[in-house]
């Protein structure tokens, strides 16, 4: 099989953020993403999914490490200080290499 | 006899004390929302088709001004008295400087039970209020000179579920007439009540939620969200009085002035003020006053109302 | 002319046995099981309001003893017959010796839809005898010397979604009224057979789910699924013709007898029994028993109610 | 006075097209068609246990013809003149083949509110016509030669959530008849408008997602979303003029013709053709001719089937 | 603590093919799955979830490396021409390894 | 960017477990946690999601390699004789690593 190393970069963070954030990943190369739906709790408390602006989503981007490194550092950037959120990145085997 | 459907809001709030995991499925809850704002939608627009629209530019100007200056009075009590931030004084201002439709909804409800009559345009009233302390709101915070991204806010607003819904309604039912709706009665005003009586029982499961943090911001904010709907209601009474409302108009007036949003404007907030903290204003909006009008400031109100009227003569 | 729901139900298997993808979504089951618990709390309440509470309560105690007892009846058979470990025969019995609120829904719509009447307080000894048998089960299982969390095993009782929405329902409905729940009447009361009619369908969906472990469990678990409720419904007439009810009631003692718990009773034999297999319990009680009482056991029982009190008299 | 559900639709179209968040949650879509699927299905068993099965065959076979035929006549106008590869055309004339059951509930509704008739057995018809199309599609892709699996298909198409409840639908009022669903009717028959209302809501926001892809794939595909439901319509009042059937049923009968589905045989297609683009085909038909149909179609094909009748004289 | 390193394996792909996919990977020799509903976006276009068939699923497999890779290869040649599928994989320790 | 290393211990179990495990996991030093509702097969058979007892949750937690051994020694213990459960282990970059 053509295969190849990868990265995974896991953004966890407020619903009401999904399409800033996406607009955000795609601007910076990645060429898709996939989405859950989530609760949780951090630093800002319990983010419960009962309500829109209380549940949390979990973004994951499957791209090469520079595009991984951007991301990251955009996120950081722009929404760690008002937002809850946790970003996390692993290498990863992809069957597709091709595209990312 | 108590109208069941505040029972059913203290059914959520016991529920929620003693930790049951009793929950409305998000789902659901979208649903009852929605059905909630399309039929006050539809309502208004229905009654709205009977008068010309030019009688009300007045009135819908008046209430403008009032969701203007209502923030204006609470944020230096929240900055200066409360000694919140700036960004958090704002968007606890813009709150309670708009409105919440759950609270109008459960105002419909207890007019309809006492056999109470208020002006038929109250929906749209209820549309106009919700935006004016938004922007009042950013501009708290920001200041004139700060750089805003206008264009997301005004996306955020109006094209929220809520207003969308609202004014949605209210043109379907502007356009159908009351003979055009009669075929959809059923779902949308005949469940009416039943419905709300769902909503408010998650309300209460979402208000006993927020006692904890209640604890935690101490009793300022628990003053403030008694306080606040209060004056704001007796404004709400002046205003509806000098615009020569009826006693039910003027009561629902002084309702919206004295309720807080807990939909649009905390998304609104988030977007454009993002460093105030958004726990803070939904424990006040929703942990404090929601309840308080829910279950003592809606009748308080009226009869505010009725001595005004009785009073002052009209 | 068949009851629609009943041929709801026979959809749910068919649609089931064929592999059909159809099914309620979970948050639309959630919303279905909230309606009539709610409604069948609040009908119970609403004629509750009509008779003193302290005649109740010799009724209450005896049924609550018949919940103390039937499993007693199960536990020896499931695990001396049946040769079932002791903590899943222990399980099961507490299964048994509870409730199922949607059979109960169910008869409630047989006996409306045939004109019989029955003792409005029903719906409270449903409640009743929804606990008893969790204790017993708990206690068959780990012996009086055991280490049981009882704080826990409470919380996960009181505050389950089912009693709190049939408690609430029932004390709403005693404090409104009849007047006081018109106005939530279309959604509650109009729509309840409908309703019933979509929770039918997913639990014969539900049904049609268990046959694969029906087979690997073998035929001692049809048995006991067929065999207990019968008994458990003789038991249940005998009690009700004791302590004077009507026919009606009767039944309705009977229905409840030999109903089989598929919510409150798993949640709970889960926290505090782990050890025994869920699937055995469910398996039995929505693959066997309440099919069972669905479609044959509650004329059933009716027709014994009827031929007792007109054989001994009453 | 315009019917209110189709003002739901354009609300629908309007807010998507104004990037409004609003959306109705997959749950409650799931919902609301589970309701309109057993509403159209026991409405039509209701009549059609009124009359002998046995006179209704031959308008069976006619329409299953129709079926077969319509998607042969698509095929070569799609692959030759509009170009698109076999697999694709083959998809897309599978879709006009068959019909929309969404299409069907607005046009029950729209003959209901001008107090119009139309034979009752028509849900059967719908129920017939879903599926020649289906099988017509994949040996136009494949050819006779290809390796089909037919079992695959089959269940795909029978165990699908539509052909269900439809059928269930069906036999449960069949079965049940008049009196039987009455205790059911407030929440099937008596919601059906405003639960229709939603549907088109939520298929209106639908619609509007596909203007994107609407500019993407051209011309050719607008204007074969209008044509081909044109066509389509003329085929099925002849038909329906041929068999005899009253103006209304010929009206229905142009409008199944003129649909286009959008459920079951997208699903059938993704399995058994899966190189063809679902985009395309559910652009045209969600895009297009579902709107087509609803705003313009529906009374034009009732005008085609009253002008062919007073015309041709029956 | 018994541990050991197995290959996880996640797929992500279009709701409907749901039944197929789990069906292969149990003949393939996997021991179980774990599936969550999701939406994204790729080279097909948004998959927006507002819609059964236009939702996704993304599938975990814990297994061997063995059983992962055939696994990969099946999806391969079974699926990426005609649906919308990702396929990636990552060593993880498993605190249960007795069954993979 | 300020970056570290952490582990992301992942918890696939029986839903209504939700509230005591989260529990357990903070009492043993994780900031926080994130839950997906999933379901999935297993040696216990079926978890469809039909019912809420029947569902599955997927919970995740970034924390130090020594909380997330404390974790599955706790899971371990408590959990594996009697409940459904699955947990996993891996290394990740973490881009908020102060907190962990
Ligand atoms: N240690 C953690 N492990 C896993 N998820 C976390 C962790 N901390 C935070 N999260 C998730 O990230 C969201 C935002 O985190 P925070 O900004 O810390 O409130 C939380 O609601 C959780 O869903
Ligand atoms: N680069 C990516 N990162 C994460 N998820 C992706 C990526 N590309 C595709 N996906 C997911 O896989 C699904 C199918 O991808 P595709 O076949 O490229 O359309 C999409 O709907 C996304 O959910
Ligand atoms: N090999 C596996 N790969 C992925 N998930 C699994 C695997 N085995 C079990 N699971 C998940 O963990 C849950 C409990 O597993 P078990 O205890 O084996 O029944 C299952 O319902 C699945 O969701
Ligand atoms: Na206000
Ligand atoms: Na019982
Ligand atoms: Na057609």
């Amino acid at each position: 099989m053509n295969e190849n190393t990868g990265t995974l970069i896991t953004i966890i963070t407020e619903a009401p953020l999904e399409h800033t954030i996406t607009r955000d990943i795609e601007r910076l190369g990645a060429h898709g993403f996939t989405i859950t739906d989530a609760r949780g709790k951090g630093k800002r408390g319990l983010r419960d999914a009962g309500w829109d602006a209380s549940s949390n989503i979990r973004i994951e981007v499957l791209c090469s490490s520079d595009i991984a490194e951007k991301i990251a550092r955009r996120m950081k950037q722009r929404y760690y200080m008002n937002y809850a959120m946790v970003v996390y990145r692993q290498e990863v085997s992809v069957s597709r290499p091709e595209e990312f | 006899m108590t109208d069941p459907i505040i029972l059913f809001f203290l059914l959520g709030i016991s529920a929620g004390l003693l930790k049951s995991e009793l929950r409305l499925p998000v789902a659901i809850y979208d649903f009852v929302s929605m059905l909630l704002l399309l039929a006050i939608g539809m309502k208004g627009g229905i009654e709205l088709a009977k008068q010309p629209f030019m009688l009300l530019l007045p009135q819908i100007l008046a209430v403008m001004i009032m969701g203007f200056v209502l923030p204006l009075f609470a944020f230096p009590v929240l900055h200066y008295v409360g000694r919140f931030m700036r960004a958090d004084a704002a968007s606890i201002a813009a709150h309670y400087g708009s409105v919440s439709v759950g609270t109008f909804a459960v105002a419909v409800a207890y007019m309809g039970t006492n056999g109470l009559t208020f002006e038929s345009h109250m929906p749209l009233l209820l549309v106009v209020l919700e935006i004016p302390a938004i922007l009042v709101g950013i501009l708290l915070a920001r200041g004139f000179s700060g750089k805003i991204q206008w264009g997301l806010v005004a996306h955020e607003v109006f094209a929220g579920k809520g207003i969308v819904l609202l004014l949605g309604g209210l043109v379907i039912g502007w356009i159908a007439g009351p003979e055009g709706v009669v075929s959809i009665t059923p779902l949308f005003f005949d469940l009416f009540k039943g419905i709300l009586a769902l909503f408010l029982l998650e309300m209460g499961l979402i208000a006993a939620s927020k006692v904890s943090s209640l604890r935690q911001y101490g009793a300022f904010l628990v003053v403030f969200g008694i306080a606040m709907p209060l004056f704001s209601s007796a404004v709400g009474v002046i205003l509806g009085y000098a615009l020569g409302m009826t006693v039910g108009g003027t009561a629902m007036l002084a309702i919206l002035a004295a309720s807080a949003s807990y939909i649009a404007v905390p998304a609104a907030m988030r977007i454009s003020v993002p460093e105030a903290n958004p726990t803070l204003s939904l424990t006040a909006s929703l942990g404090i006053t929601f309840p308080f009008n829910v279950l003592i400031g809606i009748p308080l109100y009226y009869q505010l109302a009725a001595t005004t009227h009785r009073v002052l003569g009209g």
